[in-house]
């Protein structure tokens, strides 16, 4: 027993117990949230927008920590969609296992990606990648065989909760995507912190020095893409799983712009940045969901805005007032450790990491 | 393959090669000369397609006065979103996500001015009268229309007009210097805060022309911008980013390589079949057709 | 020295980032004179015309054309002014031409309208140029190119001159072609600023000579005051 | 230390800040749904005793943005101007009554199935959304709560659904998309017949978008037609928004059909493609499925669609004594035509559903008003609306019934000097079929 807890914390050497607890409280607070909501509508706009975080959570770790420019990802979380909706209808296998299977299509598929994108440089890469998703969108929209069901999409499958009433499903899928985000939250946090975090960001920084220093571009852009791709390919069996359907229409330019604006005014390459960004875009979509059409370009405004006057997104404002407000604070508590003033935030640009 | 197989291939990649030259060298001019990838190119053909229908059909004007005004119209609005959107980023420019961040801004404009354009106008797609109607049959059953033809004919005559612009003129020259090297540039005396902005407002223009006649052919609507820029993107890609030859040889090559599989193997795969050979160029080709990796540009 | 200096640099500071490169330094350059300024390399010289010519933002001090003080103005601005700098490597334009590239000389200053009588002017004193006018810059050696850089200074009458290094990587051949027209510039009246690791080649135009060393000037004075000094001497003075 | 009199640090005043705030942050967002919801269904149920004069709220699920946006701005001005003739005389007993609008979008499942989910929980009298998914997985949100329900999706998938579950609150406005083919296929007959055209040859080229919708209905077709020794020379898919049509009419030059079926439903493909066809026309009757029913089409074709045939298994009628009004109501409130279908139908929904409503004496007695739907026979401005079985759907007259009254109308038009003149079936034709110029 006393082994674990140390060993854990060593893979989040910037946590302490302080963090932690915080962290647990909000856990519980969110896990409490359906027993406090009542109404349906929520509860299905809450669902559905942790799953889009599970989405987010996986671009932001090849997007943003790795630095490599995938605009492939919603191609990749709905591959790992039609995988596990496709075994949920034609096979028995436990639609849990269904899940899995989702992710490992998506890993299989996000590394089938990675070959072709490894001599590539930025803008590059993004086109290569936006062209492997219009691709995918276009062989699933003119399948004649059937199997995806076009654009109508695949018919309805079972889901992971099979007949449960409407209520007690939304919950039960709350719960489970819930656990799915802190999962992966912890997964991401852990891997970027690890030394293989250490050499992708390396790579996304100075590429040529990593590589002098026997940093493998091609070892670890693929091991980036798995991860991510595994995240997405959750994601996408969710999405299906709780929809008990999907459509090409989950991916497309309008679909990715929301996802990246939620990426960028969070603060892109930060662990905290995809969950502030994509409650915060939740709550405002929420919220003009009664004047639709002026949702889209209200969140073009944010998005110009917080770019160009937020570098860095809220995370980013936040760090930089956490080091203003922890200068007073040392004022006060003259005795404590410095250690404390350390961020999870990793600025755009920052020099601090160094190869191992 | 028969003849008018063959007399259809061409005649469609004339007309494909000259659509995607004209919505792809403006995107070339502003990559080179600033470096970013400016993704309001294609609100800027819907702008253009908008001013189009509005002067040709509402006003029913000449179609002279919808090209000049769709021009200027263009040209201001380019200008402005440079200063909107790139020039309080110009700081960042050698950071090494500066073309990220440019990217991602033009995109929000994009995304403002066709949901703008949504709210103001309405999501009808309305027709633009062609420019000059009926057409030529070029040979059985192959038939060029000549709103094509202008269309082909004003695309090239713009792209040679962009390059002589580009060689000849004190400007152009200028525009030219500072791609190559900003430095030497504004030692030059070339003052780049204003050739920035007056660069994209250009650009624009060029796409906001483009428009006029895209009109005819796709219909003014707010998202008509979104066919023309990913074929803009693949086109600048596919010849290199920032080379204005390249980009000329990539709109009839993708042209070619579209119509030849339209008419062997149909419609139905012919984008997934340029997709491919795209991937392909770029895996062995990865700065595209005449790409450099950074230094020479336009 | 005269009176009023065309160029005057009164404690200039600046550098990149956090890091200070040039601090404190001093630097008045009079009317149709030579200031050569020769220090280790790393040491800020080429900071310190890019700080003259507006490239780099300078952090503090004074630079003044002709009594005007133009610092936190920018490149362009500045160049406006009459100064010309003819930047380490050349600056050329790769992909243009020579011709193009001598034209550019002539963007601002008001210089346009006269553009193709300096063309002439510069064909006629360099044939080698001449020669080469439609060829791309990046086509040129190194020699040529140096020539083109000089040439395209030369496209504005009345300016004041920053040249940096002109004999980096040439061979002395090149050297001395190169020298023999930064002199032609100096019997036509410019005023030159002029950065070389050591003095080597600059005894023959330098009206005065700046040691420049952990960015500010430790020593000023003539080339023969200079060229007699011992430690300067087995410093810069190189293999002569 | 003097500033901490108080005994707080100032580190952990911050973090019980920071964990407070960020608390708040999850419960605000939950609340804030929860608390719309419950201010909005508290008036929903106050709305619902029956003494109540509050405005009645009836949802509009229509697409707002995306590719369908200009159908959907259609179908919307077709509710709202039944909303405003039923509001101007008097409402529906006694109480006025008020949309509310959410964006489908392209209808992907989690957009509607949200879309749903708030119109139930705001408490909504009834939903009218005219497209919905092809898996019906928002059925059983709106089944579970038994608010009318009305869709034109057009699509047997969905029917098969509701008959299947045995659903009784949701219905499709129109008949499904199987009625399409075979409908052609008996007008091309009768056409052949009665010696009004003669085909040029047995041959037919098929252009269909590759969506099942249009994919269906251009198999259907085919099927039907090679039963009658017809051959296909070109069976073409294309994926929508297609307006190049150059390589397709190479094919279709080469070796001229009889018969051009064309099967999509965007306005702009179709008008592109009869221009790029009528500049060297080959001597093929041609079909276009649906979309010149939408008003663009005609603008957007101009005169190069006159001869063009289409059908549509719902349509506005034409010189009608009850859709003139209509037309004329609507042309005055929006400046523009209704079109040929989507307004019109949902004109006739929401009038339909205000009457059940009246009927049933309460807005909000769903099994009341449902069972009355079921029963009704409804003549509006797209002919008989008429539920008779379980699928919860309409008939094709004259295909299904004999019946004129009993069935809704397959109508096929055709283009005449830039008109649309009705040109089958009897009684509801306003003309006859004119062979087209290029013939």
């Amino acid at each position: 027993m006393s082994e674990r807890p140390s060993k854990f914390a060593t893979a989040f050497p910037d946590m302490t117990a302080g963090r932690w607890a915080i962290s647990g409280v909000l856990i519980v607070i969110a896990a409490l949230v359906p027993v406090v909501v009542s109404n349906e509508y929520a509860m299905t706009v809450l669902v559905t927008t942790l799953i889009l975080l599970v989405l987010n959570i996986s671009w932001n770790f090849v997007l943003g920590i790795a630095g490599v420019w995938n605009f492939g990802q919603l191609a990749i979380y709905a591959l790992g969609g039609y995988g596990a909706g496709i075994l949920m209808l034609h096979t028995s296998l436990s639609p849990w296992l269904a899940l899995l299977a989702g992710g490992v299509v998506g890993a299989v598929a996000a590394i089938l990606l990675a070959f072709p994108t490894l001599r590539l440089y930025g803008i590059y890469t993004s086109l290569l990648t936006f062209a492997f998703a219009e691709v995918i969108q276009y062989v699933i929209l003119n399948d004649g065989s059937g199997l995806t069901g076009g654009s109508f999409g695949l018919p309805i499958v079972r889901g992971l909760f099979g007949t449960a009433s409407i209520a007690s499903a939304n919950r039960s899928y709350y719960w489970t995507v819930l656990a799915v985000v802190v999962l992966a939250t912890l997964a991401v946090a852990a891997v970027s912190r690890s030394s293989l975090g250490i050499a992708l960001r390396g790579l996304r920084d100075a590429p040529a020095y990593a590589a002098a220093r026997g940093v493998s571009p091609l070892k670890f852009r693929l091991i980036a893409f798995a991860l991510s791709g595994f995240l997405a390919g959750i994601a996408g069996a969710l999405y299906v799983s709780f929809n008990q359907s999907i459509d090409p229409g989950v991916m497309g330019l309008t679909p990715m712009s929301i996802d990246v604006t939620m990426l960028v005014i969070g603060g892109m390459g930060t662990i905290t940045g995809p969950i502030i960004g994509t409650a915060l875009l939740a709550i405002v979509q929420t919220a003009l969901v009664s004047h639709p059409g002026a949702e889209l370009t209200i969140l073009g405004v944010f998005l110009l805005v917080v770019v160009v006057f937020v570098p860095g997104g809220i995370v980013g404002l936040v760090s930089r007032y956490r080091k203003r407000i922890s200068t007073w604070v040392a004022e006060d508590d003259s005795g404590g450790d410095p250690a404390e003033n350390d961020d999870d935030v990793q600025p755009e640009g920052s020099t601090e990491q160094s190869v191992a | 393959m028969s003849l008018s197989d063959i007399v259809g291939i061409l005649v469609t990649t004339v007309i494909l090669g000259s659509i995607y030259g004209l919505v792809a060298i403006g995107m070339t001019l502003i990559y080179g000369t600033l470096r970013i990838l400016d993704m309001s190119q294609g609100s800027m053909v819907m702008v253009g397609s908008f001013i189009g229908w509005g002067i040709l059909v509402v006003a029913g004007w000449n179609p002279i006065i919808a090209i000049v005004l769709a021009f200027v119209a263009t040209f201001g609005l380019g200008t402005l979103t440079q200063l909107v959107s790139v020039q309080p980023l110009m700081k960042r420019m050698n950071s090494i996500d500066f073309e990220m961040v440019t990217f991602i801004t033009t995109f929000a404009v994009a995304m403002i001015l066709s949901n703008v354009a949504l709210e103001v106008l309405g999501p009808q797609q309305r027709n633009v009268t062609p420019v000059i109607s009926g057409g030529i049959n070029v040979y059985h059953g192959v038939n060029l229309p000549y709103q094509s033809l202008t269309m082909a004919i004003v695309s090239v005559v713009m792209m040679a007009g962009l390059g002589i612009f580009l060689a000849r003129t004190r400007w152009g020259m200028a525009i030219r210097a500072v791609a190559q090297d900003l430095d030497a540039a504004r030692l030059m005396g070339v003052p780049v805060s204003k050739l920035y902005p007056l660069t994209m407002g250009l650009a624009s223009a060029l796409a906001g022309v483009a428009g006029v006649f895209l009109g005819g052919l796709y219909f003014a609507y707010p998202s008509a911008g979104d066919l023309p820029l990913l074929e803009a993107l693949i086109v600048v890609i596919f010849g290199g980013l920032g080379s204005l030859p390249g980009t000329v040889y990539a709109a009839y090559a993708i042209g070619l390589i579209q119509a030849i599989a339209e008419v062997i193997v149909g419609e139905t795969w012919s984008l997934p079949i340029l997709y491919g050979v795209i991937l392909l160029v770029l895996i062995f080709r990865p700065y595209g057709l005449l790409g450099k990796p950074s230094e020479a540009r336009l | 020295m005269s009176d009023s200096p065309r160029l005057r640099v009164a404690g200039l500071r600046a550098g990149y980032g956090d890091s200070t490169v040039i601090r404190d330094l001093n630097l008045d350059v009079g009317a149709g004179e030579v200031a050569v300024v020769v220090g280790p390399n790393g040491h800020g010289k080429t900071t310190l015309l890019r700080a003259i010519s507006g490239l780099l933002k300078p952090t503090g001090g004074q630079v003044e054309l002709d009594g005007t003080d133009v610092v936190g103005q920018s490149a362009e601005r500045i160049s406006g002014l009459g100064l010309v700098h003819v930047p380490q490597g050349d600056g050329l334009f790769p992909e243009m031409t020579v011709e193009e590239n001598l034209l550019m000389g002539a963007f601002g200053g008001g210089a346009w309208r006269s553009r193709r009588t300096e063309l002439a002017k510069i064909y006629d004193r360099f044939p080698v140029v001449a020669a080469r006018a439609h060829q791309r810059a990046r086509t040129l050696s190194g020699g040529e190119r140096r020539l083109v850089g000089l040439g395209r200074a030369l496209m504005r009458t009345s300016q004041i001159m920053l040249i940096d290094e002109p004999s980096l990587g040439l061979a002395p051949v090149a050297i001395d072609t190169v020298y023999e027209a930064i002199g032609d510039l100096k019997s036509g009246g410019a005023t030159i600023v002029l950065v070389e690791e050591n003095f080597t080649h600059v005894g023959q135009i330098a009206d005065s000579v700046h040691v420049l060393e952990t960015g500010t000037i430790v020593a000023s004075g003539s080339y023969a005051e200079l060229s007699v000094d011992p430690t300067i001497v087995q410093t810069y003075l190189g293999s002569v | 230390m003097a500033a901490n009199s108080s005994g707080v640090t100032r580190k952990a005043f911050l973090r019980g800040l920071g964990a407070a705030g960020a608390g708040g942050l999850i419960v605000g967002a939950a609340g804030g749904y929860a608390g719309g919801a419950a201010s909005s269904s508290s008036s929903g149920s106050s709305g619902k005793s029956s003494g109540s004069k509050a405005p009645i709220v009836i949802g509009s699920g229509v697409p707002v943005t995306g590719l369908y946006a200009g159908d959907g701005q259609m179908m919307q001005r077709g509710q709202r101007l039944a909303i405003d003739e039923i509001n101007a005389a008097g409402g529906v007993l006694g109480r006025q009554l008020q949309m509310s609008v959410l964006d489908t979008q392209t209808q992907q499942p989690d957009v509607m199935k949200s879309v749903f989910q708030k119109f139930v929980s705001d408490g909504v009298a009834a939903i009218f959304a005219p497209f919905c998914t092809y898996s019906s997985v928002e059925f059983p949100v709106v089944a579970q709560a038994g608010i009318p329900t009305f869709h034109v999706n057009t699509w047997h998938g969905n029917v098969d659904f509701v008959k299947q579950h045995g659903i009784t609150n949701i219905f499709q406005g129109d008949p499904s998309e199987t009625w399409y083919g075979p409908g052609f296929v008996v007008l091309v007959e009768e056409l052949i017949k009665t010696k009004k055209w003669k085909p040029s040859s047995k041959t037919m080229a098929i252009v269909t978008s590759n969506d099942p919708y249009s994919l269906n209905i251009a198999k259907t077709f085919n099927t039907e037609m090679t039963k009658l020794g017809w051959k296909a020379t070109m069976f073409q898919q294309f994926t929508a928004p297609q307006a190049d049509w150059s390589a397709v009419l190479v094919n279709i030059r080469n070796n001229p059909p009889g018969i051009v079926f064309f099967s999509d439903y965007a306005a702009s493909d179709e008008a592109a493609f009869i221009k790029q066809f009528r500049q060297s026309p080959t001597k093929s009757l041609v079909y276009q499925q649906y979309a010149p029913s939408i008003p663009q089409y005609l603008q957007l074709a101009g005169s190069a669609a006159d001869g063009v045939l289409w059908s549509t298994v719902v349509g506005i009628l034409q010189n009608d004594p009850i859709a003139d009004p209509f037309q004329a109501a609507f042309t005055k409130q929006f400046g523009t035509g209704p079109g040929f279908s989507n307004a019109g139908d949902q004109y006739d929904l929401v009038h339909m559903w205000a009457n059940a409503a009246a009927e049933a004496g309460d807005p909000y007695d769903f099994k009341s008003i449902n069972e009355i739907i079921k029963n009704t026979v409804y003549r509006g401005v797209c002919g008989t609306y008429r539920f008779p079985d379980d699928y919860l759907t309409c008939y094709p007259y004259p295909d299904y019934t004999k019946d004129p009254s009993l069935g809704m109308p397959h109508l096929t038009f055709q283009i005449q000097n830039g008109k649309q003149v009705l040109v089958s079936p009897d009684p509801y034709s306003t003309g006859s079929f004119q062979l087209p110029s290029w013939l």
